[in-house]
């Protein structure tokens, strides 16, 4: 098989560079490649472009590469959690586009699977829709939204094989599949990195030809945002 | 006398039928969940990536790889499933899900709706709202029918950057029930020791009044 | 849960007339929904309009309705295998539209997940895209495909639970997952039928809100088109 | 001395470098992966669902539930994977496939490739190909010099109905190995014992032969 290991996060993120555009897998600190952004973070590479459905908290996830000032724009759907945000938002510093969650989702897929654009019906009538183009189909109208362009995606998963099959846990799975071969290069780090046969290929969410290179991350935080519990009944 | 979040949550579930799958945004829609019958079955999407959302986890039992769209600890029922964002929006975009609950800042007579921004002040985005208002075919809101201000929240037109065009069917309200018709707000319901006057005082659009209107029962 | 489990075919193809659009999955012999065309040549209903990749054998499968006549018109990517096809195609007295298999895959997951159409490569140039809206991106020419409209779609799985999650095996998987909730109503035959909570939320292919149908197949003959062995090394 | 068929796949088999994934038509192109070098990692997709095909089965191993694009019964080698169709497809519009190598009727001077109709004759349909040449950066066509009847495949101008257009990048044939530049078909190599003059005797479209052309190490 076609193996995809590096052993290190170093080797991993090789080649990211200031000024590039990455896609981050997670959804607010749910399934967010952790070991990728700390180094990210350490490498103090500067005028990025993230594609992220949220933007971290403050200390932690993006919310790192911004409290660095590393990142120029952000492509979001959500950025409600964090305080740094909103500060480098308003003042300027920081240029961010706010798209539709599943837009966000289907450009991400687009660009994985090869569809130049496609037509959503979400911002129709909105100011997402201004300077877009939009489309009557069977009397319902769609705007038009063209597939993402990144240099990196950065994601991770719960289990991987040295092949770059990936395979996610419950929800921590969200937009991570979808970023997988949407960019030049697709990084993936797992909380276990198995040999070639030990997943069952039924059970793949991800084939390792989305993934360019897998490595076994260290040190999970896993932090949870809201922790929510009920009472024993 | 109007009714508080959990009374507009109430009176909301009695909208959830046999067999919807249901999205509930974040705010009161999630207490919905907590007042609809037992003798139903009824299924909660998460934007997420899940379908069949169960109870929050019991205090030791949360796991990070399991939260709902609003960043909480939840759990799974039997027979949920989990997938990727692009499938999620593929059951909303595609009309799978049967009902969305969601709250607004401000919805208008020809039901737009606003909800994800007031310019200069509050930039958190518009997460799924609107790939959600655009696409389902039965949408509630639930919201309190004034702002602290004390003005209407439901408009002769909206004020903020729009959410969805023309999209809300029915609106739950601390005073009222009511439904978005190509003429306007239509009354349905009032609520208990609320009257006809207080809805249409706070009530900025056009209020269609037809016959006696029912009181709501909770 | 939502229960979607009915007790026979009959059952789980109620509502079906002459005049319909039906999807049907499978890949040659693979996967197809055997239970259900069974019962669609018992009921003898006519002027079929077919969506499926292959159109069977002569005595399986979709050949079976070919043979009594049932289809009026087939959407296919691959026919090769199907003699009595060949004659009724050249005798006029069966429509076919011939597409490229990605262009089917993709017009019925454009149903399922509402997108109202999709823009390929495949196929421009050619006799394929005459009379169809093709449209340039970065230099690349493209093909615009309406998503399909059906009324049925019948669909076979490996496992599924009664909340109608199912799980493929194999390469049995192929078309079956994309017609899923690509059709007015989606019926699922599964080998083996168990109770919600007995398949990981994790391995699900299909979640249950794409089927409005589930019920146990029966008699599955699973037959192979092209047996091919090698010798022991 | 023309090469067989096994010849021709054999020549390909060379232009398979390691790490590639690839994609192999119905035909010919199926050999191809009987003469990988065993010291280089390739993995073969097949359209109908699978990365990482293997072999076929042992007699008595066949699984009705494992096939490959051309209906034949398989096996799956570690580190395999199985998909839908439209994953499937979205790797290969996707240009995550590094190779394509498939059959044809006919090639012409620019690329223009044609496969899956005979006019009033043969329709079986496009399958996957018409997919595959639209995608593909790298494809390389696997077919004899010339038909049945002893005309040139290798032609100015398809005459039949298009598979695709200007996509193909190299075509292997028993008698050549041609290379498809913006000027015509430039001959690479030929065939042993195959001269320049036969190639181009066999050749309708425009040949384009620069210096000495060395003979196909197999």
């Amino acid at each position: 098989m076609i193996i995809k290991t590096v052993d290190s996060v170093q080797k991993a993120t090789q080649g990211v560079k200031d000024g590039m555009t990455f896609m981050l897998g997670g959804f607010g600190l749910c399934g967010i490649p952790e070991n990728a952004i700390s180094e990210l973070v350490r490498l103090n590479i500067k005028n990025l472009t993230c594609i992220s459905n949220n933007a971290g908290v403050d200390d932690f996830g993006l919310g790192q590469l911004l409290h660095k000032k590393q990142i120029d724009k952000m492509i979001s759907s959500y950025v409600g959690e964090n305080a740094i945000f909103e500060k480098q938002m308003l003042s300027g510093e920081l240029d961010v586009e706010l798209i539709p969650q599943g837009t966000l989702a289907a450009r991400c897929q687009a660009a994985q699977q090869g569809f130049p654009a496609i037509y959503t019906p979400a911002g129709y009538g909105t100011e997402v829709a201004e300077g877009k183009e939009t489309r009557e189909f069977d009397g319902k109208m769609y705007v038009l939204e063209e597939a993402f362009k990144a240099d990196f995606a950065f994601v991770k998963a719960w289990k991987g094989d040295r092949a770059g099959n990936l395979i996610f846990k419950g929800t921590a799975r969200n937009f991570n599949p979808v970023m997988c071969g949407a960019a030049k290069i697709t990084v993936a780090e797992v909380e276990e990195l198995v040999e070639p046969g030990e997943l069952d290929p039924n059970h793949i969410h991800v084939p390792g030809i989305f993934v360019q290179r897998i490595f076994q991350g260290k040190d999970y935080e896993k932090r949870i945002e809201q922790r929510t519990v009920r009472q024993k009944d | 006398m109007a009714l508080d979040k959990n009374g507009i949550a109430q009176r909301i579930a009695k909208e959830v039928k046999d067999g919807y799958y249901v999205n509930l945004g974040i705010g009161i829609p999630t207490l919905v969940a907590n007042f609809v019958r037992d003798d139903i079955q009824v299924e909660f999407q998460s934007e997420n990536g899940i379908l069949g959302m169960g109870r929050f986890p019991l205090d030791g039992e949360e796991d990070a790889d399991l939260i709902n769209a609003g960043k909480q600890t939840i759990t799974a029922r039997p027979g949920a499933s989990f997938f990727d964002s692009a499938t999620s929006f593929g059951m909303i975009r595609g009309k799978h899900v049967d009902l969305t609950i969601l709250g607004a800042m401000e919805v208008a007579e020809n039901g737009d709706i606003a909800n994800w921004k007031i310019p200069g002040k509050m930039v958190k985005g518009m997460g799924g709202a609107m790939d959600l208002v655009a696409s389902a075919e039965n949408i509630i809101v639930a919201m309190m029918h004034t702002n602290k201000a004390g003005e209407s929240k439901l408009l002769k037109r909206c004020s903020l950057p729009l959410t969805g065009v023309g999209c809300v069917t029915k609106i739950v309200t601390n005073l009222a029930v009511i439904e978005v018709t190509d003429n306007g707000f239509k009354l349905l319901e009032t609520a208990p020791g609320v009257s006809v006057e207080d809805v249409q005082n706070a009530t900025e659009g056009k209020l269609i009044v037809e016959g006696d209107i029912p009181e709501m029962q909770l």
